[in-house]
Protein backbone atom coordinates (compact mmCIF):
# COMPACT_ATOMS: atom_id res chain seq x y z
CA UNK A 1 0.00 0.00 0.00
CA UNK A 2 2.59 2.25 1.36
CA UNK A 3 5.93 2.86 -1.27
CA UNK A 4 9.18 4.50 -0.46
CA UNK A 5 11.92 5.24 -3.73
CA UNK A 6 15.68 6.70 -3.31
CA UNK A 7 16.36 6.70 -7.42
CA UNK A 8 18.62 8.58 -9.79
CA UNK A 9 16.02 8.68 -12.50
CA UNK A 10 12.98 10.90 -12.83
CA UNK A 11 9.85 9.97 -11.61
CA UNK A 12 7.05 9.81 -13.92
CA UNK A 13 4.11 12.22 -11.76
CA UNK A 14 1.13 10.99 -12.98
CA UNK A 15 2.44 7.44 -12.45
CA UNK A 16 3.21 7.56 -8.91
CA UNK A 17 -0.42 9.32 -8.28
CA UNK A 18 -2.38 6.99 -10.61
CA UNK A 19 -0.89 3.88 -8.83
CA UNK A 20 -1.46 5.02 -5.97
CA UNK A 21 -5.70 5.79 -6.20
CA UNK A 22 -5.68 2.68 -8.75
CA UNK A 23 -8.90 0.48 -8.27
CA UNK A 24 -10.05 1.86 -4.37
CA UNK A 25 -13.10 3.39 -5.23
CA UNK A 26 -12.77 4.07 -1.23
CA UNK A 27 -10.29 7.22 -1.76
CA UNK A 28 -11.96 10.54 -2.50
CA UNK A 29 -9.03 12.46 -1.90
CA UNK A 30 -5.33 12.61 -3.23
CA UNK A 31 -2.81 14.97 -1.81
CA UNK A 32 0.66 15.45 -3.35
CA UNK A 33 3.41 18.02 -2.65
CA UNK A 34 6.19 17.64 -5.67
CA UNK A 35 9.35 19.80 -5.10
CA UNK A 36 11.26 20.95 -8.03
CA UNK A 37 14.91 22.15 -8.41
CA UNK A 38 14.84 25.81 -8.63
CA UNK A 39 17.24 27.81 -10.16
CA UNK A 40 17.87 30.70 -7.68
CA UNK A 41 18.71 30.18 -3.63
CA UNK A 42 19.73 32.67 -0.94
CA UNK A 43 20.17 35.32 -4.12
CA UNK A 44 22.25 33.14 -6.58
CA UNK A 45 21.96 31.89 -9.43
CA UNK A 46 22.41 27.79 -9.53
CA UNK A 47 23.39 25.99 -12.60
CA UNK A 48 23.23 22.48 -11.06
CA UNK A 49 23.35 20.72 -8.07
CA UNK A 50 23.97 17.29 -6.73
CA UNK A 51 22.32 15.50 -4.29
CA UNK A 52 23.90 13.03 -1.62
CA UNK A 53 22.65 10.50 0.45
CA UNK A 54 23.19 8.00 2.88
CA UNK A 55 22.00 4.57 1.15
CA UNK A 56 20.15 2.41 3.43
CA UNK A 57 19.32 4.76 6.16
CA UNK A 58 17.66 7.06 3.80
CA UNK A 59 14.70 4.83 2.80
CA UNK A 60 14.90 3.87 6.73
CA UNK A 61 14.41 6.83 7.65
CA UNK A 62 11.10 7.64 5.25
CA UNK A 63 9.73 4.31 5.78
CA UNK A 64 10.02 5.29 9.60
CA UNK A 65 8.10 8.36 8.50
CA UNK A 66 5.49 6.80 6.35
CA UNK A 67 4.57 4.92 9.64
CA UNK A 68 4.54 6.85 11.38
CA UNK A 69 1.72 9.03 9.14
CA UNK A 70 0.18 6.33 9.07
CA UNK A 71 -0.31 5.72 12.51
CA UNK A 72 -1.48 9.46 13.47
CA UNK A 73 -4.29 9.75 10.43
CA UNK A 74 -6.36 7.17 8.78
CA UNK A 75 -4.71 6.98 5.20
CA UNK A 76 -4.84 4.87 2.34
CA UNK A 77 -1.56 4.96 0.52
CA UNK A 78 1.23 6.49 0.70
CA UNK A 79 3.94 7.46 -2.06
CA UNK A 80 7.40 8.47 -1.41
CA UNK A 81 10.02 9.12 -4.73
CA UNK A 82 13.41 11.40 -3.97
CA UNK A 83 15.70 11.72 -6.43
CA UNK A 84 19.93 11.48 -5.59
CA UNK A 85 21.95 12.51 -7.80
CA UNK A 86 23.08 15.60 -10.43
CA UNK A 87 19.35 17.89 -10.97
CA UNK A 88 18.83 20.54 -13.46
CA UNK A 89 16.63 23.77 -12.54
CA UNK A 90 12.87 22.65 -13.23
CA UNK A 91 13.69 18.90 -12.28
CA UNK A 92 11.44 17.17 -9.64
CA UNK A 93 13.38 16.43 -6.75
CA UNK A 94 10.90 14.57 -4.25
CA UNK A 95 7.14 13.52 -4.55
CA UNK A 96 5.10 12.84 -1.60
CA UNK A 97 0.83 11.76 -2.62
CA UNK A 98 -1.42 10.76 0.43
CA UNK A 99 -4.52 9.43 0.04
CA UNK A 100 -7.06 9.03 2.06
CA UNK A 101 -11.25 8.65 2.15
CA UNK A 102 -11.72 12.47 2.81
CA UNK A 103 -9.42 15.62 2.32
CA UNK A 104 -8.39 16.55 6.04
CA UNK A 105 -5.93 13.89 6.40
CA UNK A 106 -4.68 13.83 3.20
CA UNK A 107 -3.61 17.01 3.45
CA UNK A 108 -2.36 16.87 7.16
CA UNK A 109 -0.28 13.94 6.18
CA UNK A 110 1.35 14.80 2.87
CA UNK A 111 2.47 17.95 4.66
CA UNK A 112 3.59 16.38 7.74
CA UNK A 113 5.92 13.77 5.46
CA UNK A 114 7.42 16.30 3.62
CA UNK A 115 8.04 18.41 6.69
CA UNK A 116 9.88 15.35 8.49
CA UNK A 117 11.70 13.99 5.44
CA UNK A 118 13.03 18.06 5.18
CA UNK A 119 14.42 17.45 8.98
CA UNK A 120 15.12 13.78 9.16
CA UNK A 121 15.95 11.91 6.04
CA UNK A 122 19.97 12.06 4.93
CA UNK A 123 20.18 13.73 2.24
CA UNK A 124 22.05 16.73 1.29
CA UNK A 125 22.56 19.08 -1.24
CA UNK A 126 25.52 21.16 -3.00
CA UNK A 127 25.14 23.67 -5.57
CA UNK A 128 26.55 25.20 -8.69
CA UNK A 129 26.48 28.81 -8.67
CA UNK A 130 28.43 31.51 -10.95
CA UNK A 131 31.38 31.64 -7.16
CA UNK A 132 31.73 27.80 -7.34
CA UNK A 133 29.87 25.00 -5.76
CA UNK A 134 28.53 24.98 -2.06
CA UNK A 135 26.90 22.78 -0.11
CA UNK A 136 23.29 24.06 0.76
CA UNK A 137 22.67 24.75 4.87
CA UNK A 138 19.82 23.79 6.70
CA UNK A 139 17.00 26.44 7.10
CA UNK A 140 15.70 27.28 10.34
CA UNK A 141 12.31 27.16 8.44
CA UNK A 142 12.27 23.69 8.03
CA UNK A 143 12.96 23.04 11.70
CA UNK A 144 10.67 25.28 12.69
CA UNK A 145 7.60 23.11 10.27
CA UNK A 146 8.79 20.15 12.08
CA UNK A 147 8.49 21.35 15.74
CA UNK A 148 4.25 22.06 14.50
CA UNK A 149 3.77 18.12 14.49
CA UNK A 150 5.48 17.54 17.69
CA UNK A 151 2.89 15.64 20.64
CA UNK B 1 35.81 -3.10 15.77
CA UNK B 2 33.24 0.04 14.51
CA UNK B 3 32.56 1.28 11.16
CA UNK B 4 32.55 5.10 11.09
CA UNK B 5 31.02 7.15 8.36
CA UNK B 6 31.35 10.58 7.19
CA UNK B 7 29.13 12.29 4.96
CA UNK B 8 28.72 15.62 2.50
CA UNK B 9 30.43 18.76 3.94
CA UNK B 10 32.15 16.65 7.01
CA UNK B 11 33.31 14.12 4.20
CA UNK B 12 35.16 16.94 2.76
CA UNK B 13 36.42 18.46 5.12
CA UNK B 14 37.73 15.39 6.98
CA UNK B 15 38.64 13.74 3.22
CA UNK B 16 37.48 10.73 4.54
CA UNK B 17 34.01 8.54 3.69
CA UNK B 18 34.94 5.68 6.22
CA UNK B 19 36.80 3.91 8.77
CA UNK B 20 37.46 1.58 11.01
CA UNK B 21 38.20 1.90 14.52
CA UNK B 22 39.04 -0.26 17.93
CA UNK B 23 35.31 -0.37 19.31
CA UNK B 24 37.37 -1.20 23.03
CA UNK B 25 37.17 2.26 25.10
CA UNK B 26 33.96 3.60 22.90
CA UNK B 27 31.09 3.17 25.48
CA UNK B 28 29.03 6.00 23.20
CA UNK B 29 28.81 7.85 20.32
CA UNK B 30 30.12 10.59 22.71
CA UNK B 31 33.54 8.74 23.40
CA UNK B 32 33.97 8.20 19.44
CA UNK B 33 33.65 11.68 19.28
CA UNK B 34 36.12 12.86 22.00
CA UNK B 35 38.31 10.04 20.37
CA UNK B 36 38.44 12.10 16.84
CA UNK B 37 38.31 15.42 18.23
CA UNK B 38 41.59 14.43 19.47
CA UNK B 39 43.51 13.77 16.36
CA UNK B 40 43.57 17.54 16.20
CA UNK B 41 44.11 19.83 13.12
CA UNK B 42 40.84 19.75 10.91
CA UNK B 43 39.06 16.96 13.28
CA UNK B 44 39.34 19.12 16.39
CA UNK B 45 37.25 21.95 14.24
CA UNK B 46 34.61 19.44 12.99
CA UNK B 47 34.13 18.01 16.32
CA UNK B 48 35.16 20.92 18.70
CA UNK B 49 30.79 21.94 18.50
CA UNK B 50 31.49 24.63 16.64
CA UNK B 51 29.65 23.61 13.62
CA UNK B 52 26.42 21.29 13.65
CA UNK B 53 26.95 17.75 13.35
CA UNK B 54 24.41 15.22 13.49
CA UNK B 55 24.86 11.24 14.17
CA UNK B 56 23.26 8.00 13.75
CA UNK B 57 24.03 4.54 15.09
CA UNK B 58 23.35 1.39 12.42
CA UNK B 59 21.24 4.45 10.29
CA UNK B 60 18.88 5.39 13.02
CA UNK B 61 19.74 9.28 13.74
CA UNK B 62 20.71 9.31 17.89
CA UNK B 63 22.66 11.43 19.98
CA UNK B 64 25.88 11.51 22.06
CA UNK B 65 24.75 9.34 24.68
CA UNK B 66 24.01 6.38 22.71
CA UNK B 67 25.92 3.16 23.84
CA UNK B 68 28.06 1.12 20.80
CA UNK B 69 28.51 -2.18 20.61
CA UNK B 70 31.29 -4.16 18.31
CA UNK B 71 30.07 -4.08 14.73
CA UNK B 72 27.86 -1.23 15.25
CA UNK B 73 27.96 1.40 11.84
CA UNK B 74 28.23 5.25 13.45
CA UNK B 75 27.83 8.13 10.66
CA UNK B 76 28.22 12.03 11.42
CA UNK B 77 27.08 14.19 8.84
CA UNK B 78 25.72 17.95 8.61
CA UNK B 79 21.93 18.97 9.27
CA UNK B 80 20.19 17.62 6.29
CA UNK B 81 18.79 19.27 3.37
CA UNK B 82 16.78 16.96 1.34
CA UNK B 83 13.10 17.44 -0.46
CA UNK C 1 -1.06 32.54 -14.72
CA UNK C 2 -4.26 31.49 -13.03
CA UNK C 3 -6.90 29.23 -14.65
CA UNK C 4 -10.08 28.26 -13.92
CA UNK C 5 -12.31 25.90 -15.96
CA UNK C 6 -16.08 24.26 -15.11
CA UNK C 7 -16.03 21.33 -17.86
CA UNK C 8 -18.37 17.62 -18.79
CA UNK C 9 -15.13 16.15 -20.38
CA UNK C 10 -12.79 14.23 -17.75
CA UNK C 11 -9.44 16.45 -17.07
CA UNK C 12 -5.37 14.84 -17.72
CA UNK C 13 -3.83 15.39 -13.99
CA UNK C 14 -0.64 15.19 -15.61
CA UNK C 15 -1.10 17.83 -18.08
CA UNK C 16 -2.74 20.41 -15.69
CA UNK C 17 0.62 20.16 -12.48
CA UNK C 18 2.65 19.84 -16.15
CA UNK C 19 1.56 23.32 -17.70
CA UNK C 20 1.39 24.83 -14.22
CA UNK C 21 5.31 24.03 -13.34
CA UNK C 22 6.56 24.55 -17.05
CA UNK C 23 9.50 26.89 -17.98
CA UNK C 24 9.47 28.75 -14.50
CA UNK C 25 12.55 27.94 -12.86
CA UNK C 26 11.25 30.00 -9.56
CA UNK C 27 8.90 27.16 -8.78
CA UNK C 28 9.85 24.99 -6.34
CA UNK C 29 6.72 23.53 -5.03
CA UNK C 30 3.72 22.54 -6.34
CA UNK C 31 0.75 21.43 -4.24
CA UNK C 32 -2.01 19.92 -5.45
CA UNK C 33 -5.79 18.35 -4.66
CA UNK C 34 -7.88 15.76 -6.47
CA UNK C 35 -10.86 14.93 -5.30
CA UNK C 36 -12.00 11.60 -6.41
CA UNK C 37 -15.70 9.96 -6.85
CA UNK C 38 -16.26 7.36 -3.97
CA UNK C 39 -18.50 4.25 -4.51
CA UNK C 40 -20.26 4.77 -1.08
CA UNK C 41 -21.59 7.63 0.94
CA UNK C 42 -23.44 7.93 4.47
CA UNK C 43 -22.64 4.02 4.33
CA UNK C 44 -24.79 3.50 1.04
CA UNK C 45 -23.55 1.94 -2.18
CA UNK C 46 -23.31 4.38 -5.25
CA UNK C 47 -23.60 3.91 -8.65
CA UNK C 48 -23.38 6.86 -10.27
CA UNK C 49 -23.74 10.51 -9.82
CA UNK C 50 -24.68 13.55 -11.75
CA UNK C 51 -23.11 17.18 -10.62
CA UNK C 52 -25.76 19.96 -11.71
CA UNK C 53 -24.03 23.66 -11.57
CA UNK C 54 -24.91 27.32 -12.08
CA UNK C 55 -23.59 28.26 -15.15
CA UNK C 56 -21.53 31.71 -14.91
CA UNK C 57 -22.22 32.15 -11.50
CA UNK C 58 -19.68 28.37 -10.74
CA UNK C 59 -16.77 30.33 -13.20
CA UNK C 60 -17.12 33.62 -10.69
CA UNK C 61 -16.80 32.10 -7.20
CA UNK C 62 -14.13 30.27 -8.68
CA UNK C 63 -12.28 32.75 -9.88
CA UNK C 64 -13.05 34.96 -6.76
CA UNK C 65 -11.92 32.38 -4.66
CA UNK C 66 -8.76 31.99 -6.54
CA UNK C 67 -8.10 35.86 -6.54
CA UNK C 68 -8.32 35.80 -2.31
CA UNK C 69 -5.53 32.77 -2.68
CA UNK C 70 -3.64 35.00 -4.85
CA UNK C 71 -3.93 38.27 -2.52
CA UNK C 72 -3.77 35.85 0.90
CA UNK C 73 -0.03 33.83 -0.34
CA UNK C 74 2.85 34.63 -2.93
CA UNK C 75 1.52 31.97 -5.23
CA UNK C 76 3.25 31.27 -8.95
CA UNK C 77 -0.36 29.28 -10.12
CA UNK C 78 -3.47 28.08 -9.46
CA UNK C 79 -5.49 25.62 -11.53
CA UNK C 80 -8.95 24.70 -10.80
CA UNK C 81 -10.90 22.56 -12.67
CA UNK C 82 -14.19 20.93 -11.79
CA UNK C 83 -16.14 18.49 -13.68
CA UNK C 84 -19.76 18.31 -13.95
CA UNK C 85 -22.33 15.82 -15.52
CA UNK C 86 -22.59 12.15 -15.03
CA UNK C 87 -19.94 10.49 -12.76
CA UNK C 88 -18.65 7.37 -12.10
CA UNK C 89 -17.22 5.53 -9.21
CA UNK C 90 -12.84 6.44 -9.37
CA UNK C 91 -13.93 9.41 -11.67
CA UNK C 92 -11.70 12.76 -10.48
CA UNK C 93 -14.27 15.35 -9.75
CA UNK C 94 -12.17 18.07 -9.02
CA UNK C 95 -8.35 19.10 -9.18
CA UNK C 96 -6.86 22.21 -7.24
CA UNK C 97 -3.00 22.55 -8.05
CA UNK C 98 -0.54 25.58 -6.67
CA UNK C 99 2.50 26.57 -7.08
CA UNK C 100 5.21 28.26 -4.97
CA UNK C 101 8.26 29.46 -4.54
CA UNK C 102 8.12 27.28 -1.16
CA UNK C 103 6.01 24.79 0.21
CA UNK C 104 4.31 26.25 3.03
CA UNK C 105 2.25 28.78 1.05
CA UNK C 106 1.09 26.20 -2.12
CA UNK C 107 0.04 23.82 0.45
CA UNK C 108 -1.78 26.35 2.54
CA UNK C 109 -3.49 28.04 -0.77
CA UNK C 110 -4.56 24.74 -1.75
CA UNK C 111 -6.53 23.93 0.94
CA UNK C 112 -7.81 27.19 1.10
CA UNK C 113 -9.00 26.91 -2.37
CA UNK C 114 -11.09 23.43 -1.56
CA UNK C 115 -12.43 24.34 1.48
CA UNK C 116 -13.93 27.78 0.27
CA UNK C 117 -14.85 25.65 -3.05
CA UNK C 118 -16.80 23.31 -1.15
CA UNK C 119 -19.16 25.74 0.93
CA UNK C 120 -18.83 28.73 -1.96
CA UNK C 121 -18.96 27.23 -5.26
CA UNK C 122 -22.87 26.56 -6.54
CA UNK C 123 -22.29 23.03 -7.52
CA UNK C 124 -24.76 20.17 -6.53
CA UNK C 125 -24.35 16.70 -6.42
CA UNK C 126 -27.11 13.90 -7.16
CA UNK C 127 -26.30 10.24 -6.24
CA UNK C 128 -27.73 6.78 -7.19
CA UNK C 129 -27.74 4.52 -4.45
CA UNK C 130 -29.81 0.94 -4.57
CA UNK C 131 -33.13 2.83 -3.13
CA UNK C 132 -32.76 5.55 -5.94
CA UNK C 133 -31.79 9.02 -6.34
CA UNK C 134 -30.89 11.05 -3.91
CA UNK C 135 -29.30 14.94 -3.42
CA UNK C 136 -26.44 14.76 -1.16
CA UNK C 137 -26.54 16.77 1.91
CA UNK C 138 -23.72 19.35 2.38
CA UNK C 139 -21.18 18.61 5.37
CA UNK C 140 -21.17 20.40 8.72
CA UNK C 141 -17.15 19.30 7.90
CA UNK C 142 -16.82 21.29 5.27
CA UNK C 143 -18.37 24.58 7.29
CA UNK C 144 -16.14 24.00 9.96
CA UNK C 145 -12.63 23.97 7.48
CA UNK C 146 -13.73 27.03 5.61
CA UNK C 147 -14.28 28.84 8.84
CA UNK C 148 -10.49 28.30 9.66
CA UNK C 149 -10.14 30.35 7.13
CA UNK C 150 -12.21 33.68 8.27
CA UNK C 151 -9.71 36.63 9.14
CA UNK D 1 -38.48 42.62 -14.80
CA UNK D 2 -36.31 40.35 -12.85
CA UNK D 3 -35.25 36.49 -13.74
CA UNK D 4 -35.64 34.22 -11.04
CA UNK D 5 -33.61 30.93 -11.24
CA UNK D 6 -33.74 27.93 -8.80
CA UNK D 7 -31.29 24.86 -9.05
CA UNK D 8 -30.72 21.35 -7.44
CA UNK D 9 -32.90 20.28 -4.69
CA UNK D 10 -35.09 23.58 -5.27
CA UNK D 11 -35.56 23.22 -8.51
CA UNK D 12 -37.21 19.94 -8.51
CA UNK D 13 -39.35 20.55 -5.28
CA UNK D 14 -40.52 23.41 -6.92
CA UNK D 15 -40.84 21.86 -10.33
CA UNK D 16 -38.89 25.67 -12.20
CA UNK D 17 -36.05 26.16 -12.99
CA UNK D 18 -36.48 30.12 -14.16
CA UNK D 19 -39.28 32.53 -13.95
CA UNK D 20 -39.59 36.20 -14.89
CA UNK D 21 -40.99 38.17 -11.97
CA UNK D 22 -42.39 42.43 -12.41
CA UNK D 23 -39.62 43.85 -10.03
CA UNK D 24 -42.22 46.64 -8.83
CA UNK D 25 -42.43 46.20 -5.43
CA UNK D 26 -39.23 44.17 -5.02
CA UNK D 27 -36.58 46.33 -2.65
CA UNK D 28 -34.80 43.64 -1.84
CA UNK D 29 -34.20 39.57 -1.69
CA UNK D 30 -36.05 39.16 1.10
CA UNK D 31 -39.59 40.93 -0.59
CA UNK D 32 -38.85 37.82 -3.57
CA UNK D 33 -38.99 35.61 -0.83
CA UNK D 34 -41.52 36.80 0.82
CA UNK D 35 -43.75 37.13 -2.63
CA UNK D 36 -42.50 33.27 -2.92
CA UNK D 37 -44.10 32.08 -0.30
CA UNK D 38 -47.12 33.83 -0.16
CA UNK D 39 -47.87 31.06 -3.21
CA UNK D 40 -48.60 28.64 -0.62
CA UNK D 41 -47.85 24.78 -0.75
CA UNK D 42 -44.72 23.53 -2.13
CA UNK D 43 -43.68 27.61 -2.42
CA UNK D 44 -44.53 28.35 1.43
CA UNK D 45 -42.62 25.09 2.59
CA UNK D 46 -39.52 26.00 0.70
CA UNK D 47 -39.09 29.39 1.43
CA UNK D 48 -41.00 29.00 4.73
CA UNK D 49 -37.67 28.67 6.94
CA UNK D 50 -37.59 25.02 7.44
CA UNK D 51 -35.27 24.34 4.65
CA UNK D 52 -31.83 26.20 4.20
CA UNK D 53 -31.73 28.46 0.91
CA UNK D 54 -29.16 30.33 -0.14
CA UNK D 55 -29.37 33.14 -2.83
CA UNK D 56 -27.11 35.14 -5.28
CA UNK D 57 -28.05 38.02 -7.19
CA UNK D 58 -26.37 38.76 -10.40
CA UNK D 59 -23.92 35.29 -9.66
CA UNK D 60 -22.71 36.83 -6.46
CA UNK D 61 -23.83 35.11 -3.07
CA UNK D 62 -25.98 37.61 -0.89
CA UNK D 63 -28.08 37.41 2.31
CA UNK D 64 -31.71 39.06 2.13
CA UNK D 65 -31.55 42.23 2.77
CA UNK D 66 -29.81 42.86 -0.51
CA UNK D 67 -31.41 45.22 -3.00
CA UNK D 68 -32.55 44.72 -6.07
CA UNK D 69 -33.01 46.26 -9.14
CA UNK D 70 -35.07 45.80 -12.53
CA UNK D 71 -32.76 43.33 -14.86
CA UNK D 72 -31.02 41.79 -11.66
CA UNK D 73 -30.82 37.50 -12.02
CA UNK D 74 -32.09 36.21 -8.31
CA UNK D 75 -30.95 32.51 -7.88
CA UNK D 76 -32.39 30.13 -4.97
CA UNK D 77 -30.18 27.23 -4.10
CA UNK D 78 -29.57 24.62 -1.14
CA UNK D 79 -26.30 24.89 0.32
CA UNK D 80 -23.64 23.65 -2.21
CA UNK D 81 -22.21 20.29 -2.20
CA UNK D 82 -19.36 20.54 -5.27
CA UNK D 83 -15.42 19.11 -4.99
Amino acid sequence: MNLVKVQAEPFDIAEVQDGLRADNPAIGAVVSFVGLMRDMNEGDQVATMTLEHYPGMTEKALEAIVEEADERWELMGIRVIHRVGDLNPLDPIVIVAVASAHRGEAFQACEFVIDYLKTRAPFWKKEKTPDGERWVDARHSDDDAEARWKR
Amino acid sequence: MIKVLYFARLREQLETASEEMESAGMESVDSVIASLKERGGIWGDVFGGDQPVLMAVNQEMVDGSTKINDGDEVAFFPPVTGG
